[in-house]
């Protein structure tokens, strides 16, 4: 900005600078260091306190994870796939082992299908509090940091019984799941689940009824219903502008069809709407790990026995489930060897990225954390 | 052995302890005895009740610590002892350093964590002291295109207005450290600092971040200061005084806040935002713009900036104490002491030794009384500033704008017209029926 | 007046909650409990047995140095090595035994799900750190020793709400 | 963006989640164009190939006419043996209901050099961006990781890969990665 020249007889006073268009704008890098960035850079052109354009810079916690599992057979990829997202990781594999189980023509039992449903939900909670933590970390309310970061430990105490390890579970197998559950674990998880939903509820008068809250985000980051369908937004952000897609409902996959659950729709699509959805679904979600402890199986077979090196036909799937972001979808090509030619993981994160220099552009920068973080986006899974 | 960490050995360091000991004795003895003498030639020696207290007459109270008692209640009554210690300074910092320890716990509490825990045993008491060392022990970074001598000052000019502010403030009968006729003023003006300072400081660090949370400092106070003073002009009229005292002892019957409420909510809400507290903390706002005007501060500059914005935030609630609360005014807790004692005195250890001192209770009951309760109700109203933090997010500057011009600045109003009805209706005021 | 109802219960749900029970535990001091011993499979019905996944257990009479573990690893965190142990043993002729870098281990359990003669198993053992690269890696003699747990706290729940007890 | 009449033909001539609905599509495709080729008919999931110099038009019969009003995702397949490289578009829909569980897979190749550079060789193909602007930023991955360009689109610029990227675009097969 220094090199400019300005028009003859105009030049600035010392210590002055004259106001011109170019002058106006900065250029602010938020990220990849910044406390309200996640691993990625947002950089923003800024017009005194509004944001004249974005530009998303993901990229930073790129992995190559699509890459790996061309060098990897159908079992060994399995660790390796959910580290993408680790807070959500059995629903990161759930479409890799529907996918993997079409190709290499299984069937799961029945208990089986319930234990992923349980799991999957657990996870879908367990990612969706600590969104919430940063949501709250991002407004300023450290009380909802707090809370939903230490009430995540009951559905992570959960699956640590269920699967053996906090976050990067490695439960789900092509032919089921690793291993049953421990024996009195439909009372534990009854009564944790139970718990967690009555605090779930107490997070509406200091989060959800706030006035303050409220005032912030509502009327901010509009996405309209139009525009949500034809960028191709899934998840949390869709439903937030008033579209009913939910995959477990549209495309029920396992036992879905069986469990008693509706579909979350808010018709507004601004930011307190995209951030309250996933507090319903979660509140959802423990009614389908009650209907599913209910109505699972009390025993029989968890896991099809498959060979170390299962080979798939020369074919390609395309399987998806909703995850807690949205629709998480794995495109597996298979050439016939015991290694995928080629899988594309398909994350909800990179989809909703592009409504986001569509809803920041014209935006105050005050808004940039609840626009930003309410597009249910986790850096790590988009950059994979 | 690596450079880092010279050759150690304990008879150097004992060495060197010993001899510097050695040449403070012999300079002190050799050049400061002599300049003790000298001073002494010129100096008058203070009287106090009738009695010189020359050199020697000190040293005879070192001795009898009992006779060094009006040397005490004298000091007391000086400015130093009163910007330093109690009404001043060290009183507001030990509150301060009391309520960074008690919104670390209550915060914790809320957000069913524990906070500090390990840091000096109960409770992580010390744990304040810890980060002070920290913030101490820290190197200063500043920016290298800083304008530096600006970007030096300002915190100390943070600290020092933060100092200002407290010293206008009445805590007991006749302990404040300025009583100035015209203190409420005095109290704006100090208060008209704070945003000069904070945009100086932004502008001088030269980086984008404070910048931007210099120039939303600077909207946010100075568009909460026009319904703080508003607020403030109710009492004014109502007790026909801007000085604090007088103000404080307008309110022996009944605290302010019973006819003026509307004042009161308006006046804490400005307070919130001129402390920058959640939900008014957008100069700091920490997932927008890093942490505002304070980005740049390193080490013990941040620590400045920090003890002056607790000593704001001590002043403040002070100042709400005094206007509304009734300041030190309330039941009496400690009973006037009996006669004997300031009379005869107190005798300490009968059997062993009996040292009979006369007029042992420094402070007089009234100012006891007052003391605790000023505390009391200040304790109560930080408890309402520190609340919010637990239960609100941040709004946004168009909103905090938008509270400030339109809604509070009406509400002053309505209090303003409250106050002129029951001046003109002759309910309370100069010559009311109250 | 909704805003002011809205923020009074705002502030009344902080103030409830400060007489709440905490949440957080100790950790150092107090460790959580875990189901079981760690995670086990059962090559005959093929399927595992629940529990946490820590550091690995192995046992010297059973393991018959058949790299399976070692080959189930390779293509995910290659922590398995085969050296030589001096051990005679009937089943093992090469007496080779797995030696695991937990520098490496992703603590998948997809080892122990390979091994075919219930020789590897995994414990309830979390704290392996070390000060060195080479502390991180054990050897089969390290392996052999069973772990010494001490964990006891467990999530309770009452009226006031949740704590570990 | 599926214009309404378009919504009321399909909603007319399917009556919701028959089971021949999958097959009803695929006729439709190919009975208005000639030269492309229905690769399978599986339940809910459809692939179409088509030629590269179709694309644009066969996407904007399947968005007007068959109501598939987004794509999911752009999935680059690198076939080495064929000389080609295949980029499969999975187009869904969210306004028409009969079509939730559908995925059209709409494949093309375009031709593939073992020495590439990318955006200035023969790898390119016509962006579908004006069609579907969902896959703005999918195409950009696709660009930077098999090195196909897209005519047409207004920001191929590097997405996950550093900026500095100098080797050939990883995803192709002739990437190795080291050790394997």
């Amino acid at each position: 900005m220094s090199d400019q020249t300005y028009p003859k007889g105009q030049e600035a006073l010392p210590g002055l600078q004259l106001e011109k268009v170019d002058d106006r704008i900065m250029t602010l890098n938020v990220g990849p260091q910044h406390p309200g960035s996640g691993h990625m850079r947002i950089i923003l052109k800024v017009d005194g306190d509004y944001i004249v354009h974005c530009d998303p810079d993901p990229g930073y916690v790129h992995r190559g994870e699509e890459k790996m599992a061309e060098y990897r057979n159908y079992i060994t990829n399995i660790p390796h796939l959910e580290r993408p997202v680790i807070h959500d990781s059995c629903n990161i594999l759930y479409p890799y082992c529907l996918g993997v189980e079409e190709l290499l023509g299984i069937e799961v039992s029945e208990r089986a299908k319930y234990l992923r449903v349980i799991a999957a939900e657990l996870n879908r909670c367990v990612y969706t509090e600590y969104w919430l933590g940063i949501y709250g970390i991002f407004l300023g309310h450290s009380t909802m940091f707090m809370w939903p970061v230490g009430d995540r430990e009951l559905l992570i105490d959960l699956l640590d019984k269920m699967t053996g390890a906090r976050v990067t579970h490695a439960y789900f197998v092509p032919g089921g799941v690793r291993n049953d559950v421990p024996a009195n674990f439909e009372d534990v998880c009854l009564r944790q689940v139970n718990y967690f939903e009555k605090r779930l509820k107490e997070y509406a008068d200091v989060f959800y009824d706030n006035p303050i809250l409220i005032s912030r985000t509502k009327d901010t980051g509009v996405l309209s219903r139009e525009d949500a369908i034809k960028l191709g937004t899934t998840g949390s952000v869709l439903r937030a502008s008033g579209v009913d897609f939910d995959i477990r409902k549209k495309e029920p996959y396992d036992v879905y069809e069986e469990l008693d659950f509706q579909t979350n729709v808010l018709k507004e699509g601004d930011s307190y709407a995209r951030s309250k959805i996933p507090w319903l679904d979660m509140l959802e979600s423990c009614r389908i790990i009650r209907d599913a402890l209910q109505k699972m199986p009390k025993s029989g077979s968890v896991r099809v026995k498959l060979k170390p090196k299962p080979k798939g036909g020369d074919t390609e799937v395309y399987r998806r489930v909703e995850s807690g972001r949205g629709a998480l979808a794995m495109h597996i090509v298979s050439d016939g060897n015991s290694q995928p030619y080629r899988i594309k993981i398909n994350v909800p994160s990179f989809r909703n990225l592009i409504a986001m220099p569509h809803l920041l552009t014209g935006e105050k920068l005050g808004n940039l954390p609840p626009v930003y973080w309410s597009l249910n986006y986790w850096p790590v899974e988009a950059d994979r | 052995m690596s450079v880092i960490a010279p050759k150690f050995r304990l008879g150097y360091l004992i060495k060197g302890i010993t001899d510097n000991i050695f040449w403070i004795i012999v300079l002190v003895t050799l050049m400061g005895i002599p300049a003790i003498q000298i001073v002494l030639i010129y100096i008058d020696f203070p009287v106090i009740d009738g009695e010189i207290w020359n050199p020697f007459r000190v040293l005879d109270a070192m001795t009898h610590p009992e006779r060094a008692l009006p040397l005490v209640k004298n000091f007391m009554q000086t400015d130093l002892f009163k910007i330093i210690a109690f009404p001043g300074f060290g009183f507001a910092a030990l509150i301060a350093a009391a309520v960074i320890f008690v919104e670390r716990k209550m915060l914790a509490k809320l957000q069913l964590r524990v906070g500090p825990f390990y840091c000096g045993k109960v409770e992580g008491i010390l744990q304040l002291m810890a980060d002070g060392l920290k913030l101490i022990s820290k190197e200063i970074i500043i920016p290298a295109k800083a304008d530096k001598p600006l970007f030096w000052v300002s915190p100390v000019l943070f600290a020092a207005t933060a100092g200002a502010f407290v010293a206008l403030i009445p805590v007991a009968p006749g302990w404040v450290v300025a009583d100035i006729d015209l203190g409420l003023l005095a109290v704006f003006a100090v208060i008209g600092f704070f945003p000069i300072i904070t945009i100086v400081s932004a502008w001088s660090a030269n980086s984008k971040f404070p910048f931007i949370g210099g120039i939303r400092a600077l909207y946010q106070m100075v568009s909460f200061e026009i319904p703080l003073i508003l607020s403030l002009l109710g009492i004014v009229m109502l007790t026909g005084s801007l000085n604090l005292v007088e103000i404080v002892e307008s309110q022996v019957n009944f605290p302010w806040i019973i006819f003026m409420p509307v004042g009161a909510i308006v006046f804490f809400i400005c307070i919130l935002a001129e402390l920058e507290r959640i939900p008014f903390d957008l100069p700091e706002a920490e997932s927008e713009i890093v942490a505002g005007w304070l980005t740049e501060f390193s080490g013990m500059m941040y620590g400045l900036v920090q003890l002056g914005s607790y000593l704001k935030l001590y002043a403040f609630a002070a100042l709400f104490v005094v206007l509304f609360l009734g300041g030190w005014n309330g039941p009496v807790i400690v009973p006037p002491f009996p006669a004997e004692i300031v009379t005869d005195g107190i005798t300490v250890m009968p059997d062993a030794l009996t040292v009979e001192i006369v007029g042992l209770p420094l402070f007089t009951h009234e100012m006891i009384n007052g003391t605790i309760w000023f505390i009391l109700k200040t304790v109560g109203v930080i408890f309402f500033i520190l609340l919010p933090r637990g239960v609100f997010p941040r709004v946004r500057i168009d909103l905090l704008l938008k509270i400030g011009w339109y809604k509070l600045i009406v509400l002053a109003f309505v209090n303003i017209f409250i106050a002129l009805a029951l001046v003109y209706g002759g309910i309370i005021g100069p010559g009311g029926i109250l | 007046m909704g805003t002011a109802s809205g923020i009074i219960k705002a502030l009344n749900s902080g103030v409830k909650h400060i007489a709440t029970k905490r949440f957080t535990f100790r950790y150092p001091e107090q460790k959580l409990k875990f189901v079981g011993d760690g995670y086990q499979y059962d090559p005959d019905a093929g399927v595992g047995i629940a529990g946490y996944k820590g550091r690995h257990i192995l046992f010297h009479d059973k393991c018959t140095g058949c790299n399976l573990c070692s080959i189930a690893c390779e293509d995910i965190a290659e922590a398995i090595a085969m050296p030589k142990v001096q051990e005679q043993w009937k089943h093992n002729k090469k007496a080779i035994m797995p030696q695991i870098d937990y520098g490496k281990c992703v603590f998948c359990g997809l080892c122990v799900d390979a091994c075919p003669f219930y020789a590897l198993y995994m414990t309830n053992d979390y704290e392996l750190s070390s000060f060195t690269k080479e502390g991180l890696i054990y050897t089969p003699a390290q392996l052999q020793v069973k772990p010494k747990v001490d964990q006891d706290v467990e999530i309770q729940i009452d009226e006031k709400g949740a704590n570990h007890g | 963006m599926s214009s309404a009449d378009s919504t009321e033909i399909v909603k007319t001539d399917d009556s919701s989640l028959a089971p021949d609905l999958d097959k009803s599509l695929s006729d439709s495709i190919s009975k208005k164009f000639s030269n492309i080729e229905i690769a399978y008919v599986k339940p809910d999931r459809i692939r179409v190939n088509v030629k590269k110099e179709e694309i644009i038009a066969v996407a904007t019969f399947i968005r007007d006419e068959l109501n598939f009003d987004h794509a999911e995702s752009v999935s680059g397949v690198d076939y080495p043996k064929d000389k080609q490289i295949e980029v499969v578009y999975h187009l869904g829909s969210y306004t028409d209901t009969s079509l939730a569980k559908k995925i059209l897979a709409l494949a093309t190749r375009t031709p593939r050099e073992d020495n590439p550079r990318p955006g200035n060789d023969s790898t390119k193909l016509p962006s579908l961006r004006d069609v579907f602007p969902s896959v703005s930023f999918h195409e950009r991955e696709c660009f930077e990781m098999l090195g196909v360009y897209f005519d047409g689109h207004p920001d191929n610029r590097r997405l996950l890969l550093p900026e500095d990227w100098a080797d050939i675009p990883p995803l192709r097969k002739d990437f190795a990665i080291k050790g394997r």
